[in-house]
């Protein structure tokens, strides 16, 4: 479970103040998927970077499964809107960092990742280094790093930004079922209504830069089968388009 | 480029500054300056005798460069990721790195001895501080955002150096070792003309003082020579260190 | 003054390098009282730290002449600069110009014969390993049987000397006295025997010679004034002394200036040993005569020309 | 960090650099390293002269340095990008930049005589080498994209160099001017011992023959703070020069 | 106008071949717009390079209003997939860089861009540095260089990928209004099919890597008013869906 406690942001640049966030207060049940969305630069990836423990909000607190957020935690894995993934590694090295940094064997690291990376249609592409990739691809490398971990809690942040419809499609079922499976809570950060809504049990809207709540809303049919050709799906995409409108 | 190419850029240029250094000589006429065939006639006549001194200077080189690599980049790496670190360090290492090794040799060596010790010592001593500033410029410059994506993996402290800091700035920390090879054998130069009947610095000044300068100038040809082989070995490292930048 | 009287002429200067050093005192007293001006000359003391650059800036025709050493001026003409002495400086008796061989503080070493495979501070091929080599050979010590260790530059030397890491070393005064204060035992001295080894030589290239004979005479009309003028009032100088000569803070109330004799040529005995030695220490194929060394014409006739 | 900080932490660490000397001094107990005492009051004693001495020593550092910057820069940003240009430079460099500079004394002195123009030749051409070896090394790092994102605004050769090239080595180029800056003074040091009398090389050795310790450390002392105030100005370049970095 | 004639082109990366575009033909006339869709990792990207003249083509040629192209021209903007924004200028510089490059005056740029960076919502950043700016910020900075440029010819490589919907939808509308008006031929990367569908003249579909034209839609309504409302998009949306999952 995740709690956001009046929680606010600003960046400090040679003196210069950038407020980012402003009084953000959230709660999200452990196992449930949260989707933010709002207008460009309202403040998602810092929020994001806030869950992370990658940065510290300077007013307010953040708690996840109740104990206080100030430093990465182990269990929280997190794909960047860059991707963070480093030029000296190969695709293999870099999907498989994760692991390695919480001493998995060779071996135990093969079998987690072979089929992952697969399934991302990644395969074949081990030895590149990202430089050698397409943008899309470098997203899955990164998508199959977060996923390679097993953590409790998944941030995610516009993972699917560079992918094709299709592909996009398919990524967001995986996520779903790996979400069910793994009672994993997630929050996304994406620009695509259709996205959030489909993917979203909370629908946390944030208004225009500095970001601050517009609205959240429950949308519990979020990942079901069909919910995409539905009339409550439609519905909420609707909502949604109109509070990004106001 | 192709490795073949490459030879004959190297021949070339070499033929070049053959060429440049004939020109010059003729050109300044002063025996101090000698005609490159002088040079080479040297070159055969003294060979076995200047192969010992290459041994002796190759070894003070090849050990206090290594040393120097050792304990800078470390303390470079860490200045370069600590403000309070740096702020302690950049001071001493901006006194002492002006202050004239060579003037220090003499108490080197009383405490030393007149061996290969006081010699390394005053090289490493240069170099260190070389290295050192490099590494640190080179660790403040990397992006934060890959630390934060590695940190977001869960790294701790030691992975992020090993994983993150030190292959970022290994290019760097080779064009550091590019550098101060060029000092160190400047140095070694010095340190081995002070006191001492070894090295290729004893058999350069012994051919100065006795006017003898084919043999000198074969000293410098070797000397340069060693320069080279020991850069072509550390283009070399940097192929098989760095394989992402090739 | 009138452009035609304030103009010296191009054969009236000369660049002449030296090493701060007592040696060449004499020059330094001429500048200060302005001498040199007073005999329409202009001098221009460079001053170096080390006998090598001295020579390489004679070589390279950045100073006309210089005060060196025979062994010097020998190889100089070898590496192809034509050089020749004009007078001898300093040296003319074995009084002149002290060099002592000294043991380390501390060291079991009080005869020559101790220093039998010792490690003994020397400036290889030059006049500092002759007058090593000859001290040896007076003290009866084959120059062979030592374990001569080069270090070029005479602070270095005193301070490996003093620390303990040479056996012994050799060395010219002020630091043969400085070392023999800080507890360095004098085991041989150029001045006790009998044997004149070091001798001081102005050279000049050739050119400079053919170009400014005038000059040059003027030149060693002056040093033979300047070495009056110390020989008959020795404290006026004594400041410039302890400070061109780089006196050693401790030496400074001792310390004695030497005596300088007026200009004369070498004699021809001293100038074959040093070519014999050369010769023998394969730095010359072999010997130079006399004459290519030593150009007669210029000290002036009434000094004590032997 | 605040600006008190840093002040507090220089004075700090230039302290702990005393104390250590006072150590050293005290444990090796050889009149070749005196105690700092020693150097201060020498320092007092010989200021007015000192400071003539330090007058000339700065002018031919910057001097120097600033020639070097001037010719290096662009040159190594040429071979740096341009295969050809670097396999005839390279095997060049790595000839010319060990031998040692005793050799180009007799080429220094017929062509520039004994004065400031021999001397700061010698520290120019060591230099050169250190800042064209970095310069080039910094310029083949530039990512492709960035110079594909300029070249396809239209940018041309050497709108290239301007914008993109030259900008993207700064850092590198200053972290170079940092490491040159303390070569430099080394070289000073020696090219001020050969001839002539002006300079802290020359009071530094004239100390040493006079074997007056005091007035040689004294020498060194002015040289290091020289060093230090360098740096500093060479600090403040960098956050006049490159804002981004702030 | 541009002409693509069997046009291939292969990655050559330390030996290893990787065949990104094979035979690929189009035409696309003056003033048109063209959509580039297909999987991640079919040469989209590749493509887009190849016409803007960064790559040139392993076979076959590109020729832009009858020129042959092989280095980047001036008349051609282009938006790459990662904005190619330079780190050491402010988002003011950054988006004059190519009028700046062009030699046009100060204030003329100031009339250009003004009005433009108040229509991306980017008023009040330009002073910032593009680290200081989110995804979709330094997107717009992006877009507002290449729009500022007038180009006869406008390639884009997913410009919109990381705006929010709205910003998205008003800035398709901008495009195509832009179009028209400067008679611009359109090369546009797209993973949105709705996207495609509303502004593509002509849809390019390609097929996974290595990518060759799977099919070439004609879709003559493209941008016109209410097109997104009709039954034609929605049948085009369907057709090319089906193209994309075959
Ligand atoms: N380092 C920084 N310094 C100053 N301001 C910053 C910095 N990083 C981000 N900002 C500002 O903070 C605000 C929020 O940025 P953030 O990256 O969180 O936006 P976002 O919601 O992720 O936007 P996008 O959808 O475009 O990625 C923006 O207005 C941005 O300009
Ligand atoms: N430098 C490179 N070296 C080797 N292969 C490369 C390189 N750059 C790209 N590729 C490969 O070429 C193919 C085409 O790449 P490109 O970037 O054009 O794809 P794309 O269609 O733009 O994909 P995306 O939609 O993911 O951005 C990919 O399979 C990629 O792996
Ligand atoms: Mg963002
Ligand atoms: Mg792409």
């Amino acid at each position: 479970m995740i709690r956001v406690t009046g929680v606010s942001y600003t960046y400090i640049n040679n003196g210069a103040r950038v407020s980012a966030l402003e009084d953000i207060n959230l709660t999200i049940p452990a196992g449930q998927a949260c989707v933010l969305i709002g207008p460009s630069g309202c403040g998602k990836t810092t929020l994001l970077y806030l869950l992370a423990g990658l940065l510290k909000p300077t007013r307010g607190e953040i708690r996840i499964n109740g104990a206080r957020v100030t430093r990465p935690r182990r269990q929280t894995a997190i794909i960047l809107q860059d991707y963070g993934l480093l030029p000296w590694k190969t695709v293999w090295k870099n999907a498989a960092l994760g692991l390695a940094l919480r001493g998995c064997s060779r071996q135990r690291q093969q079998e987690i990742l072979e089929p992952l990376l697969a399934a991302l249609g990644l395969s074949g592409l081990e030895k590149r280094y990202p430089a050698q990739l397409s943008g899309g691809q470098k997203q899955r490398v990164a998508i199959a790093r977060a996923l390679s971990l097993e953590p409790d809690t998944l941030l995610m942040d516009e993972p699917f930004s560079a992918l094709d419809a299709l592909t996009r499609e398919g990524l967001q079922q995986t996520l779903v079922d790996i979400r069910r499976q793994r009672c994993l809570t997630t929050v996304l950060v994406t620009h695509n209504i259709e996205e959030a809504v489909f993917l979203g049990q909370q629908i946390v809207v944030l208004t225009a830069a500095p970001g601050r709540l517009k609205a959240v809303l429950e949308n519990p049919e979020a990942g079901t089968p069909d919910y995409r050709f539905s009339e409550t799906f439609h519905r909420n995409c609707s909502r949604v388009r109109q509070l990004l409108q106001k | 480029m192709p490795f073949k190419h490459k030879i004959v850029a190297y021949l070339g240029s070499i033929l070049f500054l053959f060429g440049c250094w004939w020109l010059l000589a003729r050109g300044i006429n002063n025996p101090g300056l000698p005609e490159p065939r002088l040079a080479l006639q040297g070159l055969a006549r003294f060979w076995p005798e200047l192969a010992r001194h290459l041994y002796f200077s190759v070894y003070r080189v090849v050990v206090s460069l290594a040393l120097a690599l050792l304990l800078a980049v470390p303390l470079g790496l860490w200045a370069g990721r600590n403000r309070a670190v740096d702020s302690f360090l950049a001071p001493m290492v901006y006194l002492l790195y002006p202050v004239p090794k060579v003037a220090l040799l003499p108490v080197a060596m009383v405490l030393l001895g007149i061996g290969d010790g006081a010699k390394m010592l005053i090289i490493f001593l240069v170099i260190f501080n070389q290295i050192l500033i490099t590494t640190r410029d080179a660790a403040r410059k990397i992006p934060d955002q890959l630390l934060l994506s590695v940190a977001s993996l869960g790294a701790g402290k030691a992975s992020l150096f090993r994983q993150v800091i030190l292959p970022a700035c290994l290019p760097d920390i080779i064009t550091a070792s590019r550098v101060s090879l060029g000092s160190a054998i400047s140095v070694l130069f010095l340190s081995e003309t002070i006191a001492g009947n070894s090295g290729l610095g004893y058999f350069i000044l012994d051919g100065l003082f006795r006017a003898d300068y084919g043999a000198m100038f074969a000293g410098i040809l070797t000397m340069a020579g060693m320069g080279l082989v020991l850069y072509i070995l550390l283009h070399l490292f940097e192929y098989l260190l760095c394989p992402w930048e090739r | 003054g009138s452009p035609a009287s304030s103009g010296s002429s191009q054969e009236e200067s000369l660049k002449l390098g030296l090493i701060p050093v007592e040696d060449n005192f004499p020059f330094f007293v001429a500048e200060k009282e302005g001498l040199f001006t007073k005999a329409g000359l202009k001098v221009e003391l460079v001053p170096f730290n080390s006998a090598r650059d001295r020579d390489l800036a004679l070589q390279s025709g950045s100073i006309d002449g210089e005060v060196a050493d025979i062994v010097a001026t020998a190889l100089l003409r070898k590496g192809g600069t034509p050089v020749k002495i004009v007078s001898l400086t300093m040296g003319a008796t074995p009084a002149e110009g002290r060099f002592a061989l000294l043991a380390r503080p501390g060291a079991d070493i009080s005869s020559p014969g101790q220093l039998k495979g010792r490690t003994v501070g020397i400036s290889e091929n030059t006049i500092i390993e002759y007058v090593a080599d000859g001290l040896l050979r007076e003290g009866g010590v084959d120059p062979g049987s030592v374990q001569k260790v080069a270090v070029p530059q005479i602070p270095e030397r005193l301070q490996l000397l003093l620390g303990g890491k040479l056996d012994a070393a050799l060395l010219p005064d002020p630091f043969a006295s400085l070392a023999a204060r800080k507890g360095a035992r004098v085991i041989l001295d150029d001045t006790k025997i009998n044997r004149n080894l070091s001798q001081v030589v102005l050279i000049f290239r050739e050119e400079a010679i053919k170009q400014k004979t005038p000059a040059i005479k003027k030149l060693l009309q002056v040093y033979a004034g300047a070495a009056s003028l110390i020989a008959r009032n020795p404290s006026a100088y004594r400041e410039l002394f302890i400070e061109k000569a780089r006196i050693p803070a401790e030496l400074r109330d001792t310390y004695l200036a030497p005596q300088y004799s007026p200009p004369q040529l070498p004699r021809q005995e001293e100038v074959a040993a040093v070519m014999d030695w050369m010769v023998a220490k394969k730095l010359l194929a072999a010997p130079y005569k006399y004459e290519e060394l030593v150009d007669p014409d210029l000290v002036n006739p009434g000094g004590n020309n032997r």
